[in-house]
This record gives structure tokens, C-alpha cells and sequence, in this order.
């Protein structure tokens, strides 16, 4: 099959879907030149820098029979439109009794490790999480990306895309023909029947990484991708706890009420989960800082394939 | 521009009947039958009235969190209007929503909007929707003059103007923001001072007359409407109640302020133009009037009181669009 | 001792250092008029509705010698200034290589329970405690609001006020001493042997009372207080759960990325604590719901006294 | 105003420094000594040097993701600097901020900006510090044509103005926000014309004229100082280089534009003054001057590298204040 970047995935996502509804438009500070050219500057707008305004006019045109683009760019930007997306974005539909459909897509980037510093690197997917009203979706492949994007894009909801910035160039398989994936299906990147580390984003290629060291200790992983965030799929990731009675949460944000902690309550919480369980549940996350900007400092912040691997040994070293 | 005599006692029904409606909102309210909180538009009427009048029912609103003005304008139903307040689920928002919250995006009500400015950029994409759908719709938002002091309120005029969207901005300067007096937190005299940064007309009117009112509207959807871009409209008012009916809300608004305001009330000087100055309403067809709204709010009441509070299953449902 | 409520205590403490320390100063939409009085209208300042602004203004102020109060009131007004929250207040200490200080205190209200629906009712701590650089606290009781807010107001960081619109008018002990209290002390506001509950703010008085009832069937009910969300008492916590070997965490947020999650986490994680656990981690929470208007919606939405109670019963029953 | 020929040629000085700063910077960047990004202020020195020199040192600034020539003419070390942009732990911020992050709180420079407007509140407050001292501080936001369209802009000009804060508010407009048209961004020509929306003086200037900047801050910081307020000046200029360094940003501005624009470079303008018109200047110092400015480029160069990168255990210090 072609490989494409994950980047590409994400463009291509936009442009078919795009072509296919004529009611959806792009806002970002920036235009993207693949779609300006294509859909032209009434549907591809490049704006003033005021987020904060762009994704509360997202609300009111989808309130009125439009589906949105909102490219924030990278995610600490979205902070300036947080009272749209809190207070808004996420409330609306509940609030004013369902009687209108809100379909917006906002999509940032995520994550670090291009010596960008604090204001640039950041994974916050979980404050967005603790809302109620908004779905999210952190792809790791390109497939996925794609995917996932052209769902959320058809969804009747606000979604937000989080898109890892370290994946952007990373190639992967992705067909010619049309396709969509679901919300809230995980998906089972590698089976295993020891450890299960649950990986967003980026760690999950550094999941896959550090099972294969592992395979080769004899320690046999599953490593589970929930692609989206909201929903999450629980069903799944419980369920292969309790095949293998151990789990790791992998993921580039700090651990303080991030997903990986949302993870590993959601599985010590079900009373048949929490029975098979063997280890107690690691987090394996970037340290609490913000993040730094000189290499010795941006390099330690991170978790990898290393400090994964190391995780999971102390697990299976526990019981 | 000439207002038919029908049209003026019908923006005249409307103005009381946002009084009329309130009154009772109050009254009922302080009696615990609504919850949480209202805020009052009374005296504030001939705006709401003034501008949406000079609106088609396809053009849309969005409003505050003092929007029982804003949605019986544009035409709201006072029976989903109470029901809501009264927390059932014959409201607008199933109960969802109350006092601060209510929509009919039927009629082209964006909806009320509890946080400070935060209709704004809301509204303002519902205006990028009407110039990208091409049929002539215009968007008009509603907010104080506390909230034209916040960020929203900048960055959505300026785009408006930038992509000449089909906007009309209308400040309702009541002159307090709680209790915090717009002298001290504006260093201008006019909201409307703020366009020529957008370079936008702005208009000072007389929020109190709602013939000044309807005319600058009028002016400004025309303009809207021909593409050429957004206006600021600046309505000097005032609220006849506290910032809210909780009969707590302290109020330190000088007294005689209050008094010189109250004696330009917008409804009696559209009663009084209508009577002596056009021999167009008797003092019993206004008593009237008066009574058929009563009874309308009276119904309103029956009506709420008569619906059903939401069953709690239905708690879960409407967090997301199915 | 003499009884004041919950919202006097926090303005003693107000009062009480804004006495001691000329250069505290205090900025809000709505001037407190026993401030005002006190203080007068330079250091207690009515402001425009622009709490982005004001809270970078105190970053600024803080920045060059002043110690600023912001009270944004509800924390749901908060998110129009949480770039400044996030990318600025907890960034820049660390950003800057710590060469100043920047001491502030920002206050809200958080909550549910008075019919205010959606946009005034809400309790997002877990999203500032996901951030890294800010100090966070959350009372119980006017004993804890007064010597916590002390503390924080002569911390030399951001620290973040949470303080609970359900107890405003609830009436305690305050001593007319001097007191403060220190940040990551938790407080055990009832000891017990068979479960461990960990309660935030109003939960803590509905947990208690479920300890009673629950006394009343021979469960012994041990109810931890953390009091401050950043710094966390992490050992205080988990000395208890391996002291009873069961944790229910009873908070007024949802629980999907909760402060309910990162303290089960946090407790799951620890080996030695993990294998003293009996049963899976309860977390008794919000619905995972925008808070609705009408009192028959509003009423399920909360966790209370008998949803903390069943939960523990439910633990006891598993093992 | 007379400048002195001793003060013009320390202006020029600290011009053709941060010229000489940033060309190696990016240099050294685009081969990878440098990390992260770094954005140039090269074109648009007058402003800074026009600014600051009409400061003294405990006036503060603050500035933007473009933040070099801020720190340099408000008088920042080179070499913490440059050992800062090379990471390492001598830097001014330890190796934690890197280029968009640089602050010098000493100086009264609180620091670059990643976050377009997120520094125009921040300085606003510093010039609340200054006015509750009260000892004649004034506090200037350096920000861009793009930043002019954020929220924090409004609101904090709108507060500066109410209050009367000692604030200068320099908006330094380069005609692009990376590669978006201020004309496309803005419904008027002149950011300055928002001012009159907040009752306070808005001057426009010929950014690329340094004694033009340098007159209009004096006029504005003598007004702060005397308790009259705020004070918006628009520089007109240009930046000579793409939005960033990296040598696949794309730059979409018309050749012609940039052209004329490198005509009217300042530093070329400066020098010619003090040569043709005054004579102040002959061939050979500024020969000297530069062959100084370059070795104490090259003395920054050699200081980060001698410097050590922090230890990784470092990593955690910081977060808080002890
Ligand atoms: C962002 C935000 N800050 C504060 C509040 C609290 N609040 C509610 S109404 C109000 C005053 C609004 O004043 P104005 O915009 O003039 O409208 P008015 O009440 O006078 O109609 C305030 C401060 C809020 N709802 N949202
Ligand atoms: C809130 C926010 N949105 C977007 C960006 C990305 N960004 C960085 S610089 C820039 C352009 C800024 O333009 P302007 O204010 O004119 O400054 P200039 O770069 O021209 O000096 C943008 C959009 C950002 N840093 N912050
Ligand atoms: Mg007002
Ligand atoms: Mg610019």
C-alpha cells in the first residue's frame, strides 16, 4: 500500500471531506496552502490572531448549518479560546435542551521534544477530557489519523483533534479508498499476554519499541491504543488487564489528573478488573514541569522506550 | 422612515409584555417557584424591541444574561419562556437551561449566555454564516457595556469589519455593570468611540426612544445587508431593578440617578406618543393591551406549572447530539 | 470558640494580611465593600468585566515587588484568563530560570447546588492541577479557608483559591489567634480502620456523615481531608488505605481526569500500598455531565452522604 | 529635542548589535547550535533602540516571541544571551527559555513572549506596580500588528486608559503575522486609530526613523510620568527576513515590497545621517564600531560555549519559588 506522513494523512482527510460537504469551511491564523488552493479564500480563511474569537464563531456558524474547521495550530494557543470551548463549545448543546446540532472540528498539536520550551510543548488533552460535551481523538499512526479525522469531522458534535507534533513526518500505510473509523474503539497495536500498556499517541511507537526488547526478556506485551479519548473505550483496555493482570499507562503529558491517571482508575474502579490484577498500576509520563528548552533538559523530561521497558519489568518483577 | 400606527402598538405589546413578564418572573422568583437567578431588562425595553423589530425572523440574535428582553422581541414563546424558568420540561431547554440560558434557534435566537461577552464571537460566526449562505441574513449581538470592555468584544469587531461581515453590534450601555459604574471603567464617553478603531461607523442613540432606536437598526441591517459591513450601535439605557431579583443583591446606585431614569421610561413615552401626539391609543385600548398581556403571563404560569419537572433519567441525555 | 462562616473566615484572612503586607493589593469585577472600606479604592480596585487581563496584570505587578489578590469569583469566569493561567502564571518562574517571584493569589468559587446551571457551576481544580508551577487549595471548613489562605497569600507563587459556593455560610470555629496552616498537610477529619475515604471540600462534611451512619452497621470509616490539591499529601493518603485497604475518593467534579482519579492513581501506583488494597478504588463523583438547571436534574448530578455510603458498603461487600 | 552625536552613535550602536546578534544567531541556528526557533528583528531596530533610549533603567518592558532587540536595547548581557539561545545553564534563564523566553528583570526587561499578546497584560500590570508606588516608573508593551487584533490588547489598553497607568504601548507594525497581510487583518490603516476608543493619545511613526520612535516615546513617557496616562505609538515597519529562521519557513510577501522596504533599512539611515548630514560620523569608526559589535558577537559565541549545558537534575529546580 502507499505510505503517506501523518501530516499528509490529516490534509488528505480535510481535503475529501471538504470536497464532500460543501457547508464545511477553515479557520486558522495561518491558511494552509493545499486547501486555499482548492477551496479558495472564502472557504479557507486566513484570520487575525484571536482564537479566542475563531472558535466561538465556530459555535454560531454550526449553529446555523455550517461544520467548522478550527485549526488553533499547536495547543497552547487554544488556551486564549478556553472560555469558548469551557463555557461554551461544551455546554451548548446540553444546556439549551438539544434543540440544535453544533459539528465543529478544532484540531491542535501536541507534545514536545522540539526544543520549543513551555509555551510550545504541552499535552493537556485531559483538561479538555474533565468537560462534559466535547470528544477528542490523539491518532498514532497516519491511518489513524485519517481515519479518525474524517469521522470527526461527519460527527454532529464539537471533537477536538489532538495531532502529535512528533508524528507529524512519521510515514505509514494509508489506502486510496475511502475510509472512516469509529469513536471509541481501541485499537490492540500489539498482542501480548504478560504487561498491557495502554499508549497514546507517540508512546505508542515507543511502546511497540520496548516490547520487542521485552519479547526478547521472555515478558509478552499487549499494547493498547484508545485513539480517542472521549469516548474512551474502557471495555477494552479492562479487558485486557484482566488477560494479563498488569497494566502500564504510557503517555507524553505530566501524570497529575491526566489520562494516564483517568486510565488507571477506570481499571482499578471495576471490581472484576481490579481482581486480576497482579502489580500495582504505573504511570509512565513525562515529569511534572513545564517544559524546558535546552536538549539536557528537554531529554530527561520525557518518558521512552526505556523508561517504558523499565516500568514493565518492575511490574512483572512485583508479582 | 415612517412607522405604521399598527406597528407602533405592536413594538408597544412587546415592550410590555418583556415588563409585564418580568414582573411576574420576579414576583415568582422571590416566591421559590425560579430557581437560581433572574436578572431584569426592565426599562431597558425599547432596545430589544427598537432592533428587533427592524429584523426579519430569519436573522438572528444572540443575547446576555438579562435575555427575557432579547427573546420576547424576537419572538419567543412566553409559555416555553416561563416553563423554562420554572424548571420543566415543556421550557425551551427541557429544564436544562433556566432564566440565563434560553434559545429558540427557530426564530433565530442564538441564545442568552451566562458568561460576560461570550454571545459575541458567537453570533459573529453566525453572520460569517449568512454572508457565506449569500441570502441577505443579517446577525445581530446583544451585550453590555461591561462586556464591551472584554476581549471578545475587540477581536469579533475586528474581524467583522475586516471580512465586511453582515453584523450589528449593539451595546446596551445601562451605565452599571453590577455595581460597578461604566464612568469608571471606560476612560471614553461613548462605547460607540470604539469603531473608528474598526473603522466601522458607531452611533450614539437614545436607547430609551425606540423610534431612535429602529432607525439606526434599520440603517445599519440595510448596510449589512448591502455588504458593506458591521455597525456599532451604542443605546444609552438603564435598569429600573437591581443587577439581579435575589432580594439580597445589594444595589449602590444613586438614587438620583435612579429617579431622573426612571421618568424616561421607554414604555410611557411610546404610550405617551401614541396617545397624545397621534391620538393613536385610548386609554382603554392600552388598559387593554395591558390586561391581554396580563393574561398571557397569567397563562404562561398555568402553563409552566402545569408541565412536568424533567424525569431525572433524562439527566444524561443531551450531552451529546445523537 | 467563637463560630464564623466559611466566606468571614476568608476575609479575615484577607484583611488580616492585606494589614501586614502593604504591597498586597486586590483586584475583582465587583470591589468587596468590607475591603474597600478598609483599604481604599487604590489597593481594593473595582475593574472592568477582563479577568485575562487581570490576571496577567497581577503576573506583571507580582513580577516587580507587589504580592496581588485576584478574586475572579466563579471559577467558571476564570477560563477567559486561563492563557494567562497557563501559559504565563505557571510557566514563567521555571521558564525564566527562576530569577524572580511571582507571589499571587487567585481566588474563585466552585460548585454546584444553587440552580445556577451550566456556565456558573462547576469544579474543574483537575484542570490547573495538570499544570505544572501552580499551588492549589481547597477548604473544608472556616478553620482551614482562614489559616490556607494565609499561607497562600504569603506564598511566594501562584496558588489558586477553590473555595466551595455550597459551604459560603457554613459556620466553624476560628480561633482570634494568629494561625496559619502549611500547604500538603492533609488532614485526617476522622479516623477509622475498615475504609478510607478521601473527601474534597463539601464532601468531606457528607463523607462524615456517612462515617456515622455507616458507624451505626460496624464500618469503621477513616475520612482524609487533603486540603491542598498542589502541593498533594500523597503519604498521608496512602498510610491510610494501607491502614484500612479500601479507598472510596467522594468529590463534587465529574470524575473522567478528576482530582478523584489522580488520588487513585496515586494510591494504585505505590507497591507497598497496592498490596495492602482489599477491593477496587470507588471514586463517588458528578455525573460526567454539563450541571443542569431544574432541581429534579440538578439533585442527581451530585454525589452526597448516601451515594458515599453505598459506595462504601459496596467496597466492604467485596472483600 | 536635540540627541547628542555621543548618545546617536550609541543608538547606533545597539542597532548594529542586534543586527550582529541575530545574523550569527541564525547562523548558528541553521547549523544546529541553536535549537527550538529564533525569530529576527532584523529591519525593525528603531523601534527597540528608539524606545529604550528614551527609557531609564527601572522603566520596564516587555516584549514578544521577536524579543532580541528588545533585551539588547534595554542594555541584556550578550553572553547570557547568546549562552541562553545555546542552551546551556549560563544563559539568562539557565537553558529553560531559549530564545522566545529571555528576561532580565534586573534591567527592567520581563521577558520575550511566545504567546502572541501574552505579554501586553502582564506589562499593564507592572505599570499598576509603578503607579501604587508611585515613584515615576513607566512601563512600555512592545507587541506586533498581529498581536493588535488579540483580546489582551483591549482589555488592558482599556484599563491602562480608566486608570490613567503610567504605560507606553508600542505596537510595532511590520505590514505580516507570519505570513498573513495586516491589510487582510485589519479593517483600518492605522492600529493607532483604536485609541480613540479608549480616550488616549494613538501616534503614528515612521518605525524606520529612529529619531521619529525616539520622539514620540519621550513625548508619551513624559505624559505617564506626569499621571495623564497611556499612550499607543504605531512604528511603521518591516522585518528584513522571514517570519523565523528556519530555512523552510515560507515567506509569501511580494518581492517588490521587501525591496523598498530594505531602502529604507534604519540602521543605513542612521548611519547616513550621522556621516553625510552631521559629520559625526567618519568611514573608518564605523568601520571600528561594527569590527567591536562583531567581536563582542563573537566573545557571546565563545562564552555559551564554553558555558556547560545544565545538568539533567536540574530539571525539577524552578517549578516553584522555595
Ligand atoms: C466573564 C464574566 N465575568 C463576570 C461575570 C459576572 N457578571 C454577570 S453580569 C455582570 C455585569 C455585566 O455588565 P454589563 O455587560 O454592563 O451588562 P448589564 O448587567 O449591565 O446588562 C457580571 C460582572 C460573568 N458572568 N462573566
Ligand atoms: C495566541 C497565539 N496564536 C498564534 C501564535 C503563532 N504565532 C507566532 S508569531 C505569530 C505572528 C505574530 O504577528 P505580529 O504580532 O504581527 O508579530 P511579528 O511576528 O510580525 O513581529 C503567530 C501567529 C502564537 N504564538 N500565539
Ligand atoms: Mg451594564
Ligand atoms: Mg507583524
Amino acid at each position: 500500500m502507499r505510505q503517506i506522513s501523518y501530516a499528509d494523512a490529516g490534509m488528505e482527510a480535510f481535503i475529501e471531506e471538504m470536497e464532500r460537504d460543501p457547508t464545511t469551511f477553515h479557520l486558522s491564523t495561518d491558511a494552509p496552502p493545499p486547501l486555499v488552493d482548492k477551496f479558495g479564500t472564502s472557504r479557507v480563511r486566513g484570520t487575525p490572531i484571536a482564537e479566542g474569537a475563531l472558535t466561538g464563531m465556530a459555535i454560531g456558524a454550526a449553529g446555523s448549518g455550517f461544520r467548522p474547521i478550527i485549526d488553533w495550530r499547536m495547543v497552547t494557543f487554544s488556551f486564549v479560546a478556553m472560555d469558548q470551548v469551557v463555557n461554551q463549545a461544551s455546554k451548548i448543546h446540553y444546556m439549551f435542551g438539544g434543540q440544535t446540532k453544533f459539528p465543529i472540528l478544532y484540531r491542535c498539536t501536541v507534545g514536545g521534544g522540539l526544543r520549543m520550551a513551555a509555551q510550545h510543548s504541552q499535552s493537556p488533552y485531559s483538561m479538555f477530557m474533565n468537560l462534559a460535551g466535547l470528544k477528542m481523538i490523539l491518532p498514532s499512526t497516519p491511518y489513524d489519523t485519517k481515519g479518525l479525522l474524517k469521522t470527526a469531522i461527519r460527527d454532529d458534535n464539537p471533537v477536538i483533534s489532538f495531532e502529535s507534533t512528533r508524528l507529524l513526518t512519521m510515514m505509514g500505510e494509508v489506502p486510496e479508498e475511502e475510509y472512516t473509523i469509529p469513536f471509541g474503539v481501541a485499537d490492540i497495536k500489539r498482542e501480548g499476554k504478560d504487561v498491557t500498556i495502554v499508549a497514546l499517541a507517540w508512546l505508542v511507537h515507543e511502546a511497540l519499541a520496548a516490547a520487542e526488547t521485552l519479547e526478547a526478556e521472555g515478558i509478552s506485551v499487549e499494547v493498547v491504543d484508545p485513539r480517542t479519548l472521549v469516548p474512551m473505550d474502557t471495555e477494552t483496555i479492562r479487558a485486557s488487564v484482566r488477560k494479563t493482570g498488569r497494566l502500564v499507562v504510557a503517555d507524553e503529558a505530566g501524570p497529575t489528573c491526566g489520562a494516564s491517571a483517568e486510565i488507571a482508575a477506570l481499571v482499578t474502579e471495576d471490581p472484576s478488573t481490579f481482581k486480576c490484577l497482579k502489580a500495582s498500576v504505573r504511570r509512565v509520563c513525562a515529569l511534572q514541569v513545564p517544559i524546558p528548552y535546552s536538549p539536557t533538559l528537554e531529554d530527561v523530561v520525557f518518558p521512552n522506550r526505556e523508561k517504558i521497558a523499565a516500568a514493565v519489568r518492575t511490574v512483572m518483577a512485583e508479582a | 422612515m415612517e412607522i405604521s400606527p399598527e406597528k407602533q402598538r405592536e413594538m408597544l405589546r412587546l415592550m410590555q409584555t418583556i415588563r409585564r413578564f418580568e414582573e411576574r418572573a420576579s414576583t415568582d422568583y422571590v416566591a421559590g417557584d425560579i430557581y437560581g437567578t433572574v436578572h431584569c431588562y426592565i426599562g431597558e425595553e425599547a432596545v430589544a424591541v427598537g432592533v428587533c423589530s427592524a429584523l426579519n425572523r430569519d436573522d438572528q440574535i444572540i443575547s446576555t444574561h438579562r435575555g427575557h428582553g432579547h427573546c420576547i422581541a424576537k419572538g419567543a414563546d412566553l409559555n416555553r419562556m416561563m416553563a423554562e424558568l420554572y424548571g420543566r420540561e415543556t421550557g425551551y431547554c427541557k429544564g436544562k437551561g433556566g432564566s440565563m440560558h434560553i434559545a429558540d434557534f427557530d426564530i433565530g435566537m442564538l441564545g442568552a449566555n451566562g458568561i460576560v461577552a461570550g454571545g459575541i464571537s458567537i453570533i459573529t460566526g453566525a453572520g460569517l454564516a449568512a454572508q457565506m449562505e449569500g441570502k441577505g441574513r443579517v446577525a445581530v449581538s446583544f451585550f453590555g457595556d461591561g462586556a464591551s470592555c472584554a476581549g471578545p468584544f475587540h477581536e469579533s469587531l475586528n474581524i467583522a469589519a475586516a471580512w465586511k461581515l453582515p453584523m450589528v453590534y449593539v451595546c446596551e450601555n445601562n451605565l452599571w455593570a453590577v455595581n460597578t459604574a461604566a464612568s469608571t471603567t471606560l476612560a471614553v464617553q461613548d462605547v460607540a468611540a470604539r469603531a473608528a478603531g474598526y473603522g466601522i461607523p458607531g452611533v450614539v442613540v437614545d436607547g430609551n426612544d425606540i423610534f431612535a432606536v429602529h432607525a439606526a437598526t434599520t440603517e445599519a441591517v440595510a448596510r449589512a445587508r448591502a455588504g458593506d459591513g458591521p455597525t456599532l450601535i451604542e443605546c444609552k439605557t438603564y435598569r429600573h431593578r437591581r443587577h439581579t431579583e435575589r432580594p439580597t443583591q445589594p444595589d449602590i446606585r444613586p438614587q438620583a440617578e435612579i429617579d431622573a431614569w426612571m421618568k424616561k421610561d421607554p414604555i410611557d413615552r411610546l404610550v405617551d406618543h401614541l396617545q397624545a401626539q397621534q391620538g393613536q391609543l385610548s386609554v382603554e385600548e392600552w388598559q387593554a393591551m395591558d390586561a391581554e398581556i396580563l393574561q398571557q403571563v397569567e397563562d404562561s404560569v398555568s402553563f409552566a406549572k402545569a408541565s412536568a419537572f424533567p424525569s431525572p433519567d433524562r439527566v444524561t441525555d443531551d450531552v451529546f447530539a445523537a
